[in-house]
C-alpha cells in the first residue's frame, strides 16, 4: 500500500474547479514530483492534501485512513507537514518562535529542543539568527526556516511547495541538497516545481499537471527525455 | 450522517432544540416583552400578542423539531415536535415557579407578579402552569402536524395563521385605511359597519379572524397553483395587449401614489413621510457605499447640515443669543443654499480624507459626524445655532400659495424628492461617471491606471451623497418645523447605511425595500417602542446571517455573495 | 509602499498643511492661555492628570479588545463596548448584594475579587456566544457585512440588558476602605483612581506576558499573520479565534468593574461612548498593536481629562467640558489623517469593505 | 532618442534600492523586453514609468515630454497604458464594462449630461459601446461581453485585460508577464498576439517576461535586471551569449547544466 494515495480527487475554489479528478500515490521514502505551470493545480493539490482545501470527490488516504475526516489541523498529527508557497514564515516571529510553532503540535519538551538543534546543524544561518524576527531574513533564509519549521513537526511526509520560487539559481542548488538530505534521514517528500529540470534531477518518480490533470506520469529519468515534457517545461 | 437521523429516534437533538427554545422564552419573558404584549389583544378577548409570542415560539420549534427529525416517518417528527415544545415550556414553567421563591425580581425587573400571571392565567401556580405546558404540548404538536402536511395545505395554513397575527396587530391602522377608502367613495357609514365585521374593540372579532385566515389560505392556494399558468398565459397575449396591460398597472400605481395621503390617513402618511425622507437620503448613501466603495458612518453630518442651513435661514424666531433678525427666506429660496452648504462641506470633508480607504475612511467620517453632534449640541456654538434649544419657527414650504402643513401634504413634495434622487442615481449609475465609482470601488490603483481622476470623482460621490442628504435634511427641518441637535445623532447613519444593506448594496428598488424595512416596520410598531431597538439589533443579525446580500440585490452583488453556488453561465472558470 | 502618489496635488496637500499648522497653532496658543490664566492651581491640574490615567487605564483595558480582534480578524468588533457593559452591568448586582450583606467591607479584597470574576465571565460569555452566532458564519463575507452584524448585535445587547436590568442607572457601591485618598509621593491622591490604575496596568502586563510568551498566545500571534499557514502548523484557527475574543473579553470584564468604582454608575447604555473612545485609543496606540493600545488608553484619557480646561478654556470656550468627546474624537480624525499607523505604527487594513 | 527615456532612475524603500540607476531608450514600435529574476525590480521600474511610484532620481521623459511625478491618471491620458502580473480586472464589472472603463481617456461626457441623458452624451455612449464589442472582437471575445470578468476563463481574462489597456488608445503598451500561468498552445497565442499589436497597431510594446521562448521570440531589445541595477542590454543574441548573464544567475551546480535561457526562467 501506498503511504499517500489520492483518487480521482476534485477540489474547487468557490465555483472554481481546481482539480479534476487528480489521481497520483507517493511510496514510503521516495521523492515525487509534480511540475506543471502556473496555474495547472500544483499547489491546489498539495492544499487537498493537507486539508486547507476541502475536495468534494474523491478520496485521499495517508497510510490506510481517509483524510477527509480531519480538520486540516489535526492532518499534521499524522505526520503530514508542508512548506507553503511563498514559505509562509511569520514574519513578526522570531525564528525561535517560528520553529516552535512547528512542534505547535508536540508536547515533548526535550525533544523539541533536540530537534531545534537538529534544524540548526542542517541551516546554520538559522543558528546565528534564531532571535531575529524573521521578516528581516533573506529569501534563502526564509526559504531555510519554512523547511525547518515543517521539519519540527517530525513528518513522516513533506509536502514542499515550490521551493526554489524567486531564489537565485546558486541558492536553488543549495536547497535542492537540502530536500535530498532530507529525504535520505527518510522522510518522503512530495515536491511542487515550476523549475521542472532541476525537480527532475532529485526526484524518483513525476507527474505532470496541466489544467488540474494528471496528463502523465513516469520515474524522473523517462520524464526527463519525454518529448512533451521537453517542450514544455524543459525549453527544448 | 442523514441516513441515521431518519432511522434513529434522536432524543438528544430533540431536547436540545427544546432547550434552545426554552432559552428564548425565558429571555422574552425577562426582557419584559410577555407581560406588555399581554395587555394587547389580536382576536378580541381570545388571544393576546403576548400569549401569542409565547406559543408562536412553541409551535416554531415543535415545526423546526419535526422538520429535522421527520424525514422517514410523520410520527417520529410529530413526536419529536411534542418533546421538544415540553422541554421549552417545562424551562419556561420553572422560570414562573421560580420567581417568587428566588426573588428573581431583585436582579430582573420583569420577572414581575404581573408575569406570573399572565403565564399562570390568572389560575394558581399549579394548575396555572399545568395549563401552560399542556396549551404548550397542543401548539407544539400542532406546528409538528403543520409540517407533516404536504406543501399546498402546509403553506396556506401558514399564512392565514401569519395573516391573521399581522391583520390582528395592525387592527387599527387598516380599519383606518378601510373607512378611509370607503370615505373617497363617500361612504363613511358604510365603511365603518364593514370594518366592524371584521374588528372588535381591539383587535380582531372571532368572525374576522376567521374570515381573514380563510380567505388568506385561499388566495395563497390559489396563487401558488395558478401563477404560473397566469404569467405563461399573459406571455401567449399579443404584444399589444401585453404593452397596454403593463400600461395601465402602471397607471393604476401611479393613480394610487397620488390618492395614497388620502387612502391611508394622516398617521400612516406621517410615517410614509420618514420612510421617504430616509429613502432620499438612502439613494445618496448608496451612491456614497454602494457605487463609489466610500464607507461613510458620518453620514447624518450632512444631513444636519441642510436641516440647520433650512433653519437659519428661514426661521420667524431665531433665538435671541443669535443676535440675528434671521433673513427668513422662504422654504424654496433657502432650499438651494441648504443644498449647497451640504454639497461644499461634503467637499471639505472629503478633502481629508481623499487618501483614505476602507476601515480609516468609516472611522474618519464616524468621527465627523460626532463632532459635528456634540459641536452643535455645545454651549459654544449655542449663540449661533440655538445649542441644545435648537432653532424654532421653520417655516412649512409653500407651493403656488398652498401651504404644505401637514404630513399628507408634504407627502407629495418628499416623493417627488425621492423620485428624483432615485432617477439621478439610475441615471448616473449606467454612465462614464457611474463605471469610473464602480472602477473605484474594485480597484482603486487600476482605476487610476485606466485614467480616472480619483480626487474627481472621489469627490464628485461625496458631493452628490452630501446633496441628497442636505435636501433630505432641509425638507425634514421644514417638516418639523423646529430642529434639535439630538435628531442628529449617530442612529441615523447607522439606520441609513443599514437599509441599504439589508435592501441590498448598490441597488435601488433594494434602498425603497430596506427604508420600508428598517424605517416603516418599527414606526408602525411605535406601540412597542420599548422593543424597536431589541428586534431592530435582531433583525439586522439575522438578516445578515441569512441574506447578507440585501433583500433586493443588485445583479451583481448577489453573484458575488453567493459565489460559491454554481455558476449558471455555463463557460469554463480560470483557475485561481 | 505608495510614497509616489499624490505627490504633485498641491492643493490637497496644501490644504492638509494648512489644516495641520491650523490645529497646532490652536493647540499651542490654547494652552498658553490656559496656563496663564491662573484659573486653575498646580494641584487641580495633576489631580486632572491622575484622573486622565485611571481613566486611561480602562480605556486601555477596553482598547485590548478591539485590537486583539482586529490584530487577528481585520474586523472592528463594533460590540466590544456591549461586551464591557454587560460584565460591568451584571456584577452591580453581586457588588450591590456583597454591599448590603457587609462582606464588602467586611473582606474588600475578596468581594472585589469575586466581583471581578463575575464581571468577566459575562462579558466572556457574551463575547463566546457573539462570535458564534453573529462572527463565524460570516467569515469570508465581504467586509461590510460583519460589520453590520455587530451593529446590529450591539443594539441588540443594549436592549436586551435594558430589558433584563432595567433602565434606570445603579449607583455601583464603593468599599469603605476605598474612600478617601493615600498620600504618593507628597500628593494627595483619591484611592479608587490609584487602584483602578494599578489594576489597570497590571492587567496589561499580564495580557502582554500571555500573548508574547506562552504557547496559546505566540499561536494567536501566528494566527493573526496567515490562517492558512497556521493551520498547516497544526494550529486550530477557529479555536484560537475565540480564545482571543475571550481575551480581550476578560479584559473588558475587568475594566467594568473599574468603571463602576471609578464613575460610580452603571446603566445599559454604559458602553456606548467608553466604547468608541476606547477604539479610539486602539487607533491612537496603532491597531492590533498591543502595547499600542495601551500608551493610546492612557494618552487619550490624561488628553481628555486635561485638554478640556487647558486647551478649549484657553481658547475662550464656555462651558469646555461639554467638548471633551470632539477632543477625542478630533484626535481620531487628526491622527488617521495625519498618521494613520498610530504612535506605535501598525496600519488598518486598507481592504475595502 | 526613442519614445520613450529613462535616465538614471532610482527607487528605493527605505533602506531596499529596489530600481538602482536604471537607464533605458525605448525605439517607437519595437517590442522591449525586461527580464530578471523575481525580486530584481522589474515591477518597480513599471510602476515608475506608469506614476504609481515616483522614482527619487532620474528622469522619465516619454514623446519629449518630462513624465516623472506626474499622476498615473494623466500619465494614461498621455499614451502609456498597462497590465499587470497577477490580473486585476474589475472582477465584479462585466467585460464589456471593464473595456468601457479603459476608454476613459477618450470620454468627454460629464455627469450632467448623463442625468439628462444629452444627446451628446448618448451618442458618446453609443459609439463607446460599439468600440467595446469591437475590441472584445479584436481579442478574441466575441459573445463574452455581459460575462462579469471574475468568471472567465483564465486566458479570457489576461486578454480582456489587454483589450482594456488597448481601450485607452495608448501609444506605449506595458505588459507585465503576460503568458504567466498559461499552458505553451496558450502562451503561442499570445506570442503572435503581441506582435500583431505591435505591427498592425503600430503600438510600442515593453514586456516583463519569464519565458525565454516568448523573450527571445519575439523581441527587438532585451534589459536585463539584477538587484534593481541593470547588468545587460541587447538583442536576444547579444543576451544568450553574454558571459555576465550567465554567470550572473546559473551558478555551479546541477542548475548550470541547463541553458541559459532555461535559467532566467527560473
Amino acid at each position: 500500500m501506498a503511504m499517500l494515495e489520492l483518487e480521482n480527487v476534485h477540489s474547487y475554489y468557490g465555483n472554481i474547479h481546481a482539480l479534476k479528478g487528480i489521481s497520483l500515490t507517493v511510496e514510503q521514502g521516495e521523492i515525487v514530483t509534480l511540475i506543471g505551470a502556473n496555474g495547472a493545480g500544483k499547489s491546489s493539490t498539495l492544499r487537498t492534501i493537507s486539508g486547507i482545501l476541502r475536495h468534494r470527490a474523491g478520496s485521499v488516504t495517508f497510510e490506510g485512513q481517509d483524510l477527509s475526516q480531519y480538520p486540516a489541523h489535526k492532518i499534521v498529527n499524522l505526520g503530514i507537514s508542508q512548506v507553503p508557497e511563498g514559505r509562509g514564515v511569520f514574519a513578526q516571529l522570531t525564528v525561535m518562535e517560528n520553529l516552535e510553532m512547528g512542534a505547535f503540535v508536540r508536547t515533548d519538551k526535550k525533544e523539541i529542543n533536540d530537534d531545534i538543534d537538529h534544524v540548526f546543524s542542517l541551516f546554520p544561518r538559522l543558528k546565528e539568527r534564531q532571535n531575529q524576527v524573521s521578516g528581516t531574513l533573506s529569501g534563502g533564509e526564509q526559504q531555510m526556516l519554512a523547511t525547518g519549521r515543517a521539519l519540527m513537526a517530525r513528518p513522516k511526509l513533506l509536502l514542499m511547495d515550490e521551493p526554489s520560487m524567486g531564489l537565485a539559481p546558486i541558492l536553488v542548488d543549495s536547497i535542492f541538497e537540502t530536500i535530498v538530505n532530507i529525504n535520505k534521514e527518510g522522510t518522503t517528500i512530495l515536491l511542487v516545481e515550476q523549475n521542472a529540470l532541476m525537480a527532475l534531477q532529485i526526484a524518483h518518480r513525476g507527474y505532470v499537471i496541466q489544467t488540474g490533470e494528471i496528463v502523465l506520469t513516469d520515474n524522473a529519468e523517462s520524464l526527463k527525455s519525454n518529448k512533451m515534457v521537453r517542450e514544455a517545461y524543459l525549453g527544448h | 450522517m442523514k441516513q441515521q437521523a431518519d432511522t434513529n429516534f434522536n432524543l438528544k437533538e430533540m431536547i436540545q432544540l427544546g432547550a434552545t427554545g426554552g432559552v428564548i422564552l425565558i429571555l422574552l419573558s425577562l426582557f419584559g416583552m410577555v407581560e406588555s404584549f399581554v395587555e394587547r389583544d389580536i382576536i378580541y378577548k381570545s388571544l393576546s400578542l403576548g400569549i401569542a409570542l409565547v406559543f408562536g415560539v412553541i409551535f416554531i420549534f415543535g415545526y423546526l423539531s419535526a422538520k429535522r427529525n421527520g424525514n422517514a416517518k410523520s410520527s417520529v417528527g410529530i413526536a419529536a415536535g411534542l418533546i421538544t415544545g415540553l422541554v421549552a415550556s417545562a424551562m419556561l414553567a420553572i422560570l414562573v415557579y421560580a420567581i417568587e421563591p428566588l426573588t428573581l425580581r431583585a436582579v430582573f425587573v420583569n420577572a414581575s407578579p404581573a408575569l406570573i400571571e399572565a403565564l399562570t392565567f390568572g389560575q394558581e401556580m399549579i394548575p396555572g402552569l399545568m395549563t401552560l405546558v399542556g396549551l404548550s404540548a397542543v401548539a407544539s404538536l400542532l406546528g409538528a402536524i403543520i409540517f407533516t402536511l404536504p406543501p399546498v395545505p402546509r403553506s396556506a395554513i401558514l399564512v392565514g395563521i401569519i395573516m391573521v397575527i399581522t391583520v390582528g396587530t395592525l387592527e387599527e391602522l387598516i380599519s383606518d385605511v378601510i373607512v378611509n377608502i370607503f370615505k373617497l367613495f363617500d361612504a363613511k357609514k358604510a365603511g365603518k359597519s364593514f370594518a366592524g365585521i371584521f374588528f372588535a374593540k381591539e383587535g380582531l372579532s372571532l368572525q374576522g379572524s376567521v374570515i381573514t385566515f380563510v380567505s388568506a389560505a385561499v388566495i395563497s392556494t390559489l396563487w401558488k397553483l395558478r401563477s404560473q399558468k397566469m404569467k405563461t398565459s399573459f406571455n401567449k397575449l399579443p404584444p399589444a395587449t401585453q404593452k397596454s396591460a403593463k400600461i395601465s398597472t402602471l397607471v393604476i400605481l401611479s393613480l394610487i401614489t397620488i390618492f395614497m395621503p388620502q387612502i391611508i390617513g394622516s398617521y400612516l402618511s406621517e410615517i410614509l413621510v420618514i420612510v421617504a425622507i430616509y429613502t432620499l437620503m438612502g439613494f445618496g448613501l448608496n451612491i456614497v457605499v454602494g457605487f463609489a466603495g466610500l464607507l461613510d458612518l458620518g453620514y447624518v453630518a450632512f444631513f444636519a447640515i441642510g436641516a440647520y442651513t433650512m433653519g437659519l435661514l428661514t426661521s420667524i424666531q431665531l433665538p435671541q443669543t443669535t443676535g440675528l433678525t434671521g433673513v427668513q427666506m422662504t422654504f424654496w429660496t433657502a432650499l438651494p443654499f441648504a443644498v449647497g452648504a451640504s454639497v461644499l462641506w461634503g467637499i471639505l470633508l472629503g478633502v481629508p480624507v481623499l487618501r483614505m480607504r476602507g476601515d480609516y475612511l468609516a472611522i474618519v467620517t464616524l468621527g465627523f459626524g460626532e463632532i459635528i453632534r456634540v459641536l452643535a449640541l455645545s454651549n459654544f456654538l449655542q449663540p449661533l445655532i440655538g445649542g441644545a434649544q435648537g432653532i424654532l419657527g421653520i417655516p412649512k414650504p409653500i407651493v403656488f400659495g398652498f401651504e404644505l402643513k401637514t404630513s399628507q401634504e408634504l407627502y407629495y413634495l418628499v416623493i417627488i424628492a425621492a423620485a428624483l434622487a432615485a432617477f439621478i442615481s439610475w441615471r448616473l449609475r449606467d454612465s462614464r461617471t457611474g463605471r469610473s465609482w464602480m472602477a473605484m470601488r474594485e480597484d482603486e490603483d487600476v482605476a487610476e491606471a485606466m485614467g480616472i481622476n480619483l480626487i474627481k470623482t472621489k469627490l464628485l460621490a461625496f458631493a452628490t451623497g452630501a446633496a441628497l442628504s442636505g435636501l433630505a435634511g432641509a425638507i425634514f427641518a421644514a417638516k418639523l418645523g423646529s430642529i434639535y441637535p439630538h435628531s442628529f445623532n449617530l442612529l441615523i447613519s447607522i439606520n441609513v447605511l443599514s437599509l441599504i444593506i439589508v435592501g441590498g448594496i448598490g441597488s435601488l428598488p433594494g434602498v425603497v425595500v430596506g427604508a420600508f424595512v428598517l424605517v416603516g416596520l418599527p414606526e408602525l410598531l411605535r406601540e412597542f417602542s420599548e422593543y424597536r431597538m431589541l428586534i431592530f439589533g435582531a433583525l439586522l443579525v439575522t438578516m445578515m446571517l441569512v441574506k447578507p446580500e440585501g433583500i433586493w440585490p443588485a445583479a451583481v452583488q448577489k453573484r458575488e455573495l453567493h459565489g460559491h453556488e454554481e455558476d449558471e453561465s455555463g463557460i469554463e472558470p480560470a483557475p485561481a | 509602499m505608495r510614497s509616489g502618489r499624490f505627490k504633485n496635488l498641491s492643493i490637497v496637500d496644501s490644504l492638509l498643511w494648512l489644516f495641520r499648522v491650523g490645529i497646532i497653532v490652536l493647540v499651542i496658543w490654547g494652552s498658553y492661555k490656559g496656563l496663564t490664566s491662573g484659573k486653575y492651581t498646580a494641584e487641580v491640574w495633576r489631580d486632572f492628570f491622575i484622573f486622565g490615567l485611571a481613566q486611561g487605564g480602562i480605556y486601555a483595558l477596553i482598547a485590548l479588545g478591539y485590537t486583539l480582534v482586529y490584530g487577528i480578524l481585520f474586523m472592528i468588533n463594533f460590540a466590544h463596548g456591549e461586551v464591557f457593559m454587560s460584565g460591568a452591568f451584571t456584577a452591580y448586582f453581586v457588588a450591590d448584594a456583597f454591599d448590603k450583606s457587609g462582606f464588602l467591607n467586611s473582606n474588600p479584597i475578596a468581594a472585589l475579587s469575586i466581583v471581578m470574576l463575575v464581571s468577566m465571565a459575562m462579558s466572556i460569555t457574551i463575547a463566546a456566544l457573539l462570535e458564534r452566532i453573529a462572527y463565524r458564519p460570516l467569515r469570508g463575507a465581504p467586509r461590510l457585512v460583519p460589520l453590520i452584524t455587530a451593529i446590529g448585535a450591539s443594539y441588540f445587547l443594549q436592549y436586551a440588558f435594558r430589558g433584563l436590568y432595567g433602565s434606570g442607572k445603579k449607583v455601583y457601591p464603593e468599599p469603605a476602605i476605598l474612600s478617601g485618598k493615600w498620600i504618593i509621593l507628597g500628593a494627595p491622591v483619591l484611592k479608587t483612581q490609584v487602584v483602578v490604575f494599578v489594576t489597570a496596568v497590571a492587567m496589561m502586563f499580564i495580557l502582554y506576558y500571555f500573548v508574547q510568551k506562552t504557547k496559546t498566545g505566540k499561536a494567536m500571534r501566528a494566527v493573526a499573520e496567515n490562517k492558512d499557514v497556521a493551520r498547516l502548523m497544526g494550529i486550530d484557527v477557529d479555536q484560537v479565534i475565540v480564545t482571543t475574543f475571550v481575551v480581550g473579553a476578560a479584559m473588558a470584564g475587568v475594566a467594568g468593574v473599574l468603571y463602576g468604582l471609578l464613575f460610580k454608575q452603571v446603566d445599559f447604555i454604559m458602553g456606548f461612548i467608553p466604547g468608541i473612545k476606547a477604539f479610539t485609543a486602539a487607533v491612537l496606540g496603532g491597531i492590533g498593536n498591543i502595547p499600542g493600545a495601551m500608551v493610546g488608553g492612557l494618552v487619550l484619557g490624561v488628553i481628555e481629562s486635561v485638554g478640556p480646561s487647558l486647551v478649549l478654556e484657553g481658547l475662550g470656550i464656555p462651558a469646555a467640558y461639554q467638548l471633551k468627546d470632539v477632543i477625542a474624537f478630533t484626535m481620531l480624525v487628526l491622527i488617521l489623517i495625519f498618521r494613520p499607523q498610530g504612535i506605535l505604527g501598525q496600519t488598518l487594513s486598507e481592504k475595502k469593505m | 532618442m526613442g519614445i520613450l527615456t529613462a535616465k538614471n532612475v532610482s527607487k528605493r524603500f527605505g533602506g531596499l534600492v529596489a530600481v538602482n540607476n536604471v537607464s533605458v531608450d525605448i525605439d517607437e514600435k519595437t517590442i522591449f523586453a525586461v527580464i530578471g529574476p523575481n525580486g530584481a525590480g522589474k515591477t518597480t521600474f513599471f510602476n515608475c514609468l506608469t506614476g504609481f511610484y515616483t522614482p527619487e532620481e532620474g528622469e522619465i521623459i516619454f514623446q519629449g515630454e518630462d513624465i516623472k511625478g506626474i499622476p498615473t491618471d494623466q500619465i494614461t491620458r498621455q499614451g502609456i497604458s498597462r497590465t499587470y502580473q497577477n490580473i486585476r480586472l474589475f472582477s465584479n464589472m462585466t467585460a464589456i464594462e471593464n473595456i468601457l472603463v479603459g476608454q476613459e481617456p477618450q470620454l468627454k461626457s460629464s455627469w450632467i449630461g448623463a442625468i439628462f441623458a444629452s444627446p451628446g452624451t448618448r451618442r458618446e455612449e453609443e459609439e463607446a459601446h460599439q468600440e467595446a464589442r469591437r475590441l472584445l472582437r479584436f481579442v478574441g471575445m466575441r459573445g463574452f461581453g455581459d460575462y462579469l470578468a471574475k468568471n472567465l476563463p483564465y486566458g479570457a481574462q489576461r486578454r480582456l485585460e489587454i483589450a482594456r489597456a488597448l481601450a485607452s488608445k495608448p501609444t506605449m503598451l506595458l505588459l507585465d508577464e503576460p503568458t504567466a500561468g498559461m499552458n505553451p498552445n496558450e502562451t503561442a497565442e499570445m506570442t503572435d498576439f503581441i506582435q500583431h499589436i505591435r505591427d498592425d497597431l503600430g503600438i510600442t510594446v515593453l514586456l516583463i517576461e519569464h519565458d525565454m521562448r516568448v523573450v527571445m521570440g519575439i523581441s527587438d531589445w532585451i534589459t536585463v535586471l539584477d538587484y534593481g541595477a541593470k547588468i545587460a542590454e541587447g538583442t536576444p543574441e547579444d543576451i544568450r551569449n553574454n558571459p555576465k548573464v550567465i554567470e550572473a544567475y546559473l551558478g555551479t551546480g546541477a542548475a548550470g547544466q541547463v541553458d541559459s535561457a532555461e535559467q532566467i526562467a527560473e
